[in-house]
């Protein structure tokens, strides 16, 4: 992989700004309220400013790794501080800009322990960028841990049901999930006879097909956990209905793709063989999540948990995408991953608006709200449809490529895949039609409809599905100069 | 794509104006009335004018094909193109016109509905992914937009939200209609693994498709075919067209019977020749047609709800026309006959819900008796029109409809077993019969309807049904989605749109409604004379129009014997007013029943969707899944606990456990060395 | 002889001296003694740093001087410092006690510093138990209803019988080589591990180290000693004695470059032993000092695991580590013995709004905690990578894996102190003030944990060159 | 005369003493008889370092030195222990090492 270094260092200044909004948090007043969110707002603002400015700037043509910075850390260790951009990432560092703008501003009217809240969701968006940018292992993991452990906090303080559980939960499910990548990425290291971290160099070393059986398997389902693969994603939905609203537009816009994205990064770009030798588990996982995700979705009656599942169900689709691993698979898992990030950004703002009026996310007690605040159920109602696959959004074209992709590499499971989309469809309107297209709830006839300040951030997720769902060929196009390379390379 | 070229402008604009117009109406203008109204009618009169323009203008003899990448992955491509061939501007061209003159006639119809806005939103939406439809060049785009009719249709259906059973129709139209799709899209993805590209032309292609492998051709041909079943809901997944009746009736009459559920026919014409590559696929096409027609006449000889009537008419005609195209594939026939028949039948179904639409907007009812009781005859434009559309679809000389069906059993004549062409026959019967119950009924009412009325009303059979199959535990009404007796009733017209208008209107018609119907009931009479040019536009020469006398004797007397029997059972002087039907009563609550379609599809979602899948993968994921995490976790402080006994708070005990560890590893030591 | 190279231990000798000197006197002045200790202390650490970098051997080569030494002579000073710091509300022990709490704090620290540079049995020994004993008698300084004499009679008799069975090693050792100093009886380790009476005279000698560093079985102290002691003796013995202990392991251990399988394998059976059993009890535990005592345990578990690699990459994660550890459970230590004013024992419950009683303290506790834990970005994190990088490299697959999984383990338990700490309603606990000195404390120690943690480099360059000196 | 005359004597000499120290350790419950029994494990080595010079042992005087370490250490020991004792003593008024059981789990 060529690599572009950079003239002046875009990925730590995006990496370093919510760090130094963070610092400037610890120093203020707890009262000074406005001041905390304008800070965070600022930092969050200025990441995603960078990560556009990455993501516009990036050379087709050129290719690569760009925006590449590469220093010596610890020597004796192999440890370098090596960050960059290519096709693989940028899209993601894209959304991550995204959902933590948009997230702090959706929590713009928080009232409990502001301080602390933003203190914590900007250590723990630095970690996700950190994941996304690094090209060492020893940053990654570190990183990657970052982004998990905050977590636990935020929900137990800001959750709202069974949080204590499920925060506990949640935080060892995941840790239990690092305890198999640790011994994973260590045993590449050892192995490798370079005794570096630097991932760029490790691909290129040709381990022992049992060394990438093994470690594959365990990177596989570490990093799976955070990426929900069936059997491992119960922690998701009961996390995300604990979680705070702007905690679980993070979590399962952002860091289930952390998961997804690590099996791509290091998993199969160092263990090629080893995918080979466990892609059809893969695909059977990714599968199994798919159907059952959507059909477990449909017994539910909590807004949130019908979203979880949703996400267990389109984070089977990313997986299978990956399992495919042809362009055209891996293509539309990336793509997946983005429009997914975006659209359950989109749920979960929106299903954090109506519950923060009406306290219930009972899809029967909140009857035809579209009566009531047509802007906000009209949020809710563009990503049910965006889930449910209809065009003109961006995660039809992700679905489209994965499955098409899928039929060729697994013709079962593709096709069953597809036919779970007709209960998809089945699961969203379920839900729409409920809560949103029903008799008015009386109780709830006295809520004003969403402010048009606390509709922006709804708008700019709902503007990014409808834009790249209208021009994909902008996402695939760059996704494909690393992707096709990423193939050849396997 | 800033190209010069006017084809191409006109194809862009034809699918950029109503986009744009769904756009603004829906972010900025959908609060005024007007101003919505007059952006929808702009961006739906230009493709009407572009869509007239090419027709009579541009020679299309040459496909002329647009494409620009859209989606370009590896080996998926999905070009952005037009396809203008005679097929589609025909499509074109019908479409844009019924789609414009329902737009006007929503102005009287829908004026003081509270969402006008988003209602002409919806329209322009609609027309938006309609017309791509038409025009689209690639199979991929073209299912793009289909997904987007569906879109549509679900939103209008249920454009009256706050009514339960109209979200719910609106959401069954959608799942069901999806449910085909699914196949749609399996047999695209079928056939990229054979062509690459999903070009139209290239599918079509007879030198490809005779290279390719018999069973793939019959395999991605059915499953297309899926697709088509739903959207021209075919039996026997047609259930979600009648409760599409909820939309308002506007919409009925431009999606539900004129274009969207044609689009699947149109489908069918467009992969002609793909279809006819394959004999097994045709045949299935035959026989699931003729079940679709004879099935859906019979319910629509006992429906007293009139738009439901048409609803199931208008199956049974789609029926029909699927039933000429694969007669005609079978022998080796043209595409002419179905697509002339969906010509015409747009023409007078949209008029006959259009003049469905005055009496209900006028009566406030649905049902045909009442409105007979309350002097629907003196509304004497639409009176006028619907008899014409009603003779047009009975397929009586010199009306569009008789020309097109004769077409079609000509086309079913000459298929070796004449089984068919009896059915045929027996259909038209049938259709002449239920459409001249409605007008005799309308046209000579008579005092007892009300008793009758009130005996048979489909609303007293059924209910019990409806929620008896309770959703299990867990599953709630919100679950019940198919609702045998889901039509729409009175109620509709208080709670609905019938805000601030209605009965109060003095009488006779607004212009803006009767505008349409006269259109429209021009184009009936017409239509019937242009066949050998549209022939001739379709297929570039007209094929020597011998007519077959014994045929055509036929099919007139089947047709006047059905108005005939009509006549007998409801028109003339002391009509019994009972359907001929009712003296089999059995066979007579089955129609009424709908043959039990819907409570068969109710059962199998309640049994296996909600019933077995579901609920089982819930429990496992409760119990077996998570269940086993919990264990691990509790086991783990369990364990905890058990050995913090070790640590007794008697010194001895330790010390002496500390020294046998250690005599433990010293003997391992000693003898391991 | 150049005194700089006996620097710390002459200064620390003068210290003791003073310290005795007042114990003498008649009337307590509690508050002088502890400025005096205070400057003492600190004085302690820059004669420390002076000699950092001397080398050179003492008294007839019993005594080695060199980098390893003097970096952990460093660490016991700045043990000693840190313990001193928070030594101003000895409430948990009498006035008239505190001259004897410095004084045997110091000859503690004389006999760890001796202990990290002896390379002859017998010093190793004398040494050994100087520090033993004046913990020993520490323990029991605590006022209280017998806890504390339990405690200590335990730790004293535990103690006992571990150095019993190190000195009779040591008497086995020495007759298998014929020699006292490691340097002789390095070359013969070989055929060493080979006779029985070899085996067995190693495995007993290492026993008394194991008894210092707690590793499983001579664990049994730990929890018993730091629940009844003092909470700064607790500290002490957590943080300065661990390090001591696990220098004078890598030194014992770095002698034999091979103990054949079966040895390496007891290593590696205790280190895992130790670290499940310490985290799956530490679970269950409510006090928050014996919950910290099993933790100790488990740590017992990854130091050993770095010890026995043997191999350079090892030793300096296990130093590094061992720095490490004394930092970031100095840390917890400390808040805890802020929280705990009167120096009650600590229930963990009585962590619960510590966040609103004192936000700095919190943030030491929760940095500290997800340190111990190994949670990045902090020492923690990076200490254990290192040790498990290296033991992976030696191909301990197994090891590495159940450290790994482990280290989930623990997460359970520290966890819960965060949600005492930052969930739980606080109630009618009192607002605990901190004095500007220990805040600044604390900003440094956040610092300290963050930074080296994310800027390993230094540190780990330093362990290097100091391994370098042992290997 | 042969038997005093052999290294293994003293060294099973020391391995007796030593069990029989280890054995009082683990079975005694009076404190003051652990003490003893310490004492004893100290003894049995100091025979192994006295008899291990003797024989073997180049340098003459180093195992003789070693133990008198031991003494001086065992020494100070036994009065840290026995104070320690006292204060036990004084608090839970018995020696009886059954009654010191406070600190468990």
């Amino acid at each position: 992989m060529t690599e572009h270094p950079t003239s002046f260092p875009y990925l730590t200044c995006m990496l370093l700004s919510p760090v130094v909004g963070l610092t400037i948090l610890l120093f203020l007043k707890e009262e000074w309220d406005f001041l905390i969110k304008a800070v965070s707002l600022v930092s969050a603002g200025l990441s995603l400013a960078l990560a556009i400015f990455t993501f516009v700037a990036y050379d087709k043509t050129l290719g690569g790794l760009q925006f590449v910075e590469k220093y010596e850390w610890v020597k004796t260790f192999g440890i370098t501080y090596f960050v960059g951009v290519e096709g693989l990432n940028a899209p993601l560092l894209l959304l991550t800009g995204i959902v933590i703008f948009t997230g702090v501003l959706t929590m713009w009217e928080l009232k409990n322990r502001v301080k602390e809240y933003f203190i914590f969701m900007l250590a723990l968006v630095t970690g996700v960028f950190g994941v996304f940018m690094t090209y060492d292992m020893f940053f990654f993991f570190l990183f990657y841990e970052i982004a998990v452990v905050p977590m636990y906090i935020l929900i137990l303080i800001w959750g709202s049901t069974r949080k204590e559980y499920a925060a506990m939960k949640l935080t060892l499910y995941l840790m239990a999930g690092s305890g198999l990548i640790i011994p994973g990425i260590l045993l590449l290291y050892s192995t490798s006879g370079l005794f570096t971290f630097n991932m760029v160099l490790l691909h290129g070393v040709k381990f022992s097909p049992w060394i990438q059986k093994v470690a594959f398997v365990m990177m596989f389902f570490g990093f799976g956990v955070l990426a929900a693969v069936w059997p491992f994603h119960t922690w998701s939905p009961v996390g995300h209905v604990a979680a705070p609203t702007a905690v679980s537009m993070l979590h399962a816009g952002v860091l289930m793709k952390l998961g997804s994205f690590a099996i791509l990064r290091v998993a199969m770009y160092l263990c090629p063989e080893g995918f080979v030798y466990w892609k059809q588990l893969m695909a059977f996982l990714a599968t199994a999540g798919i159907v059952y995700g959507v059909f477990v979705g449909l017994a539910q009656t909590d807004l949130k948990y019908v979203i979880g599942y949703s996400s267990v169900s389109h984070m089977g689709i990313v997986c299978l995408g990956l399992a495919t691993g042809t362009v055209d698979g891996l293509n539309g898992s990336l793509f997946q991953m983005f429009a997914h990030g975006i659209m359950t950004a989109l749920f979960f703002s929106a299903v954090g608006y109506i519950y923060d009026r009406t306290h219930t996310r009972d899809i029967h007690e909140l009857g035809g709200l579209s009566k009531i605040m047509p802007v906000a159920s009209a949020f809710f109602i563009t990503a049910a449809l965006c889930g449910a696959g209809v065009p003109g959004m961006a995660s039809f074209w992700a679905e489209l490529l994965v499955f098409i992709a899928a039929v060729k590499v697994y013709p079962v499971q593709g096709l069953l895949a597809i036919a779970a989309l007709v209960v998809g469809a089945l699961f969203a309107l379920r839900v729409v039609q409920t809560s949103f297209f029903n008799e008015p709830n009386p109780k709830f006839m006295h809520f004003e409809d969403v402010s048009p300040f606390l509709g922006l951030p709804r708008m700019i997720l709902i503007g990014t599905l409808i834009f790249f769902g209208f021009f994909p060929q902008v996402m695939v196009s760059l996704i494909k100069t690393a992707v096709v390379p990423f193939i050849q390379g396997m | 794509m800033g190209s010069c070229d006017p084809v191409l402008l006109g194809c862009l604009l034809t699918v950029f104006l109503p986009l744009s117009a769904f756009a603004l109406i829906m972010i900025f203008t959908w609060r005024y009335h007007k101003l919505s109204m007059a952006i929808s009618l702009v961006a739906s009169t230009i493709p009407l004018l572009i869509a007239w323009y090419f027709f009579f203008t541009l020679d299309v003899k040459q496909p002329i094909i647009y494409n620009f990448n859209w989606l370009v992955s590896d080996q998926v491509k999905v070009p952005f193109g037009f396809l203008l061939d005679p097929t589609s501007v025909l499509m074109f061209v019908i479409v844009a016109t019924i789609s414009w003159l329902v737009q006007i006639y929503s102005i009287g119809y829908m004026g003081g509905d509270p969402g006008f806005g988003r209602y002409y939103a919806d329209l322009s939406l609609f027309a938006l992914a309609m017309l791509g439809l038409v025009i689209s060049s690639g199979l991929l785009q073209l299912y793009i937009f289909w997904e987007l009719v569906g879109l549509a249709s679900y939103l209008l259906i249920g454009f009256w939200y706050e009514k339960f059973s109209a979200s719910e129709a609106g959401k069954k139209a959608f799942v069901v209609t999806r449910f085909g799709d699914i196949g749609f899209f399996m047999g695209l993805v079928f056939l990229t693994l054979y062509f690459g590209s999903l070009d139209i032309a290239t599918v079509n292609s007879a030198a490809l498709t005779a290279k390719m492998p018999p069973w793939l051709i019959t395999t991605s041909a059915l499953l297309i075919f899926c697709g088509i079943m739903g959207k021209s809901a075919q039996f026997p997944i047609h259930v979600w067209l009648p409760d599409a009746m909820e939309g308002p009736t506007p919409v009925s009459a431009l999606l539900h019977s004129a274009t969207m559920v044609a689009a699947g026919v149109f489908l069918l014409t467009r992969l002609f020749p793909l279809f006819a590559a394959s004999a097994t696929a045709m045949s299935v096409v035959l026989v699931i047609s003729t079940i679709t027609l004879l099935l859906s006449s019979t319910i629509g000889m006992v429906a007293t709800d009139i738009k439901q009537v048409w609803a199931y008419s208008t199956v049974s005609q789609l029926g029909f026309m699927a039933m000429g195209l694969s007669a005609a594939g079978l022998a080796a026939g043209t595409l002419f006959p179905g697509y002339y028949h969906l010509t015409t039948h747009a023409a007078f179904k949209a008029l006959l819900f259009l003049c469905s639409g005055v009496f209900i907007h006028h009566f406030g009812t649905n049902d045909f008796f009442v409105m007979a009781t309350q002097g629907g005859r003196k509304l004497l434009i639409p009176m006028a029109t619907i008899t014409i559309a009603a003779l047009a679809l009975a397929g009586i000389f010199p009306f569009a409809g008789f020309f097109s069906k004769e077409a079609i059993l000509g086309a079913l004549a000459h298929l070796p077993n004449k089984m068919w062409l009896v059915l045929g026959l027996f259909g038209a019967f049938l259709t002449a019969y239920y459409a001249f119950r409605v007008i005799f009924v309308m046209l000579f009412p008579k005092e007892k309807y009300d008793k009758y009325h009130l005996e048979t009303d489909p609303h007293a059979h059924a209910p019990a049904h409806s929620h008896g199959h309770g959703p299990g535990p867990g599953f709630t009404h919100d679950d019940a989605h198919i609702h045998p007796d889901a039509k729409p009733g009175h109620e509709h017209d208080e709670s609905g749109h019938g805000a601030g208008h209605g009965h109060d209107e003095p009488h006779g018609v607004p212009w803006v409604m009767s505008f349409p119907l006269l259109v429209l009931a021009g184009f009936t009479l017409i239509l019937g004379f242009c066949q050998g040019s549209l022939e001739k536009y379709l297929l570039g020469e007209s094929a020597p129009h011998h007519i077959e006398y014994g045929l055509l004797v036929s099919a007139v007397s089947c047709a006047f014997g059905g108005i005939a029997l009509a006549w007998f059972d409801w028109g003339r002087r002391g009509a019994k007013c009972v359907g001929f039907i009712s003296y089999v009563p059995v066979l007579e609550n089955f129609f009424i029943q709908k043959w039990y379609m819907d409570h068969f599809w109710r059962w199998f979602l309640n049994t296996f969707i909600y019933g077995i899948f579901s609920r089982a993968f819930t429990y496992n994921d409760r119990r077996v899944v998570d269940g086993g995490v919990d264990a691990v976790a509790f086991s783990t402080v369990g364990s905890g606990r058990l050995l913090s006994f070790i640590q007794t708070a008697f010194l001895q005990y330790n010390l002496l456990f500390m020294v046998l560890v250690l005599a433990g590893v010293g003997i391992y030591l000693l003898m391991g060395r | 002889m150049n005194v700089l190279l006996f620097g710390p231990e002459l200064y620390f000798l003068g210290a003791a001296l003073i310290f005795f000197s007042l114990t003498l006197k008649r009337k307590v002045q509690v508050k002088a003694d502890y400025r005096i200790a205070l400057a003492l202390a600190a004085g302690g650490v820059a004669v420390s740093v002076l000699c950092l970098f001397q080398q050179g051997e003492l008294f007839f080569k019993a005594y080695k001087v060199d980098l390893f030494s003097q970096i952990f002579k460093f660490a016991l000073a700045l043990g000693f410092f840190l313990v001193i710091t928070i030594s101003h509300n000895l409430a948990q022990i009498e006035e008239r006690y505190h001259a004897e709490f410095y004084l045997f704090l110091t000859t503690t620290t004389i006999g760890m510093m001796m202990l990290v540079s002896a390379v002859e049995l017998l010093t190793i020994y004398v040494a050994l138990e100087l520090s033993s004993y004046s913990l020993y008698i520490l323990v029991p300084l605590r006022r209280g209803d017998g806890i504390d004499v339990e405690a200590g009679i335990k730790y004293l008799f535990i103690g006992a019988v571990s150095s019993g069975f190190m000195l009779f090693g040591l008497s086995y050792i020495f007759g298998a080589t014929h020699s006292t100093y490691l340097t002789e009886i390095m070359p013969k380790m070989a055929q060493l591990v080979q006779s029985p009476i070899g085996v067995l005279g190693l495995l007993f000698s290492l026993a008394g180290f194991f008894f210092k560093l707690s590793v499983f079985p001579f664990h049994f102290w730990a929890p018993d000693v730091y629940q009844g002691a003092a909470n700064q003796v607790t500290t002490f013995i957590a943080t300065a004695s661990k390090a001591a202990a696990v220098a004078v392991l890598l030194r014992l251990v770095a002698l034999g470059s091979s103990y054949g399988y079966n040895f390496t394998q007891v290593l590696v059976m205790l280190s895992i032993i130790s670290m499940t059993l310490g985290n799956l009890v530490a679970i269950v535990q409510k006090d928050f000092k014996r919950m910290l005592a099993y933790s100790s345990i488990a740590h017992a578990g990854v130091f050993l695991m770095g010890v026995l690699t043997i191999k350079e990459a090892g030793y300096i994660g296990a130093v590094y580590y061992a720095l490490a550890y004394l930092v970031m459970n100095f840390t917890v230590f400390m808040v805890l013995s802020e929280v705990a004013k009167d120096g009650r024992d600590l229930k963990i419950v009585e962590l619960a709004g510590l966040w609103k009683r004192s936000p700095i303290l919190g943030l030491s506790l929760i940095l500290g905690i997800f340190a111990l834990a190994g949670v990045p970005p902090s020492i923690g994190f990076t200490g254990k990578l290192l040790i498990f990088t290296s033991a992976m490299n030696q191909g301990y697959f197994w090891l590495v894996l159940i450290g790994a999984v482990n280290g989930t383990i623990s997460l359970y338990y520290y966890l819960r102190v965060v949600y005492a700490a930052f969930f739980m309603d606080p109630g009618d606990l009192p607002p605990v003030t901190v004095s500007f000195p220990t805040r600044l404390l604390n900003y440094a120690l956040v610092a300290i944990i963050i930074g080296f943690g994310v800027f390993p480099d230094q540190i780990v360059r330093l362990a290097q060159a100091a391994v370098k000196t042992v290997l | 005369m042969l038997l005093f005359n052999q290294l293994e004597t003293y060294l099973y000499l020391a391995i007796v003493l030593f069990a029989i120290g280890l054995y009082g350790v683990l079975a005694r419950r009076s404190l003051i008889a652990l003490l003893i029994s310490v004492e004893l494990i100290l003894n049995a080595a100091s025979i192994n370092f006295m008899a291990f010079n003797r024989f073997l042992a180049p340098h003459p005087a180093v195992g003789q030195i070693i133990t008198l370490f031991i003494m001086a250490v065992a020494a100070a020991e036994a009065a840290i222990a026995l104070s320690i004792i006292v204060a036990l003593y004084r608090k839970l008024k018995t020696i009886n090492i059954e009654q010191a059981t406070e600190l468990r789990g």
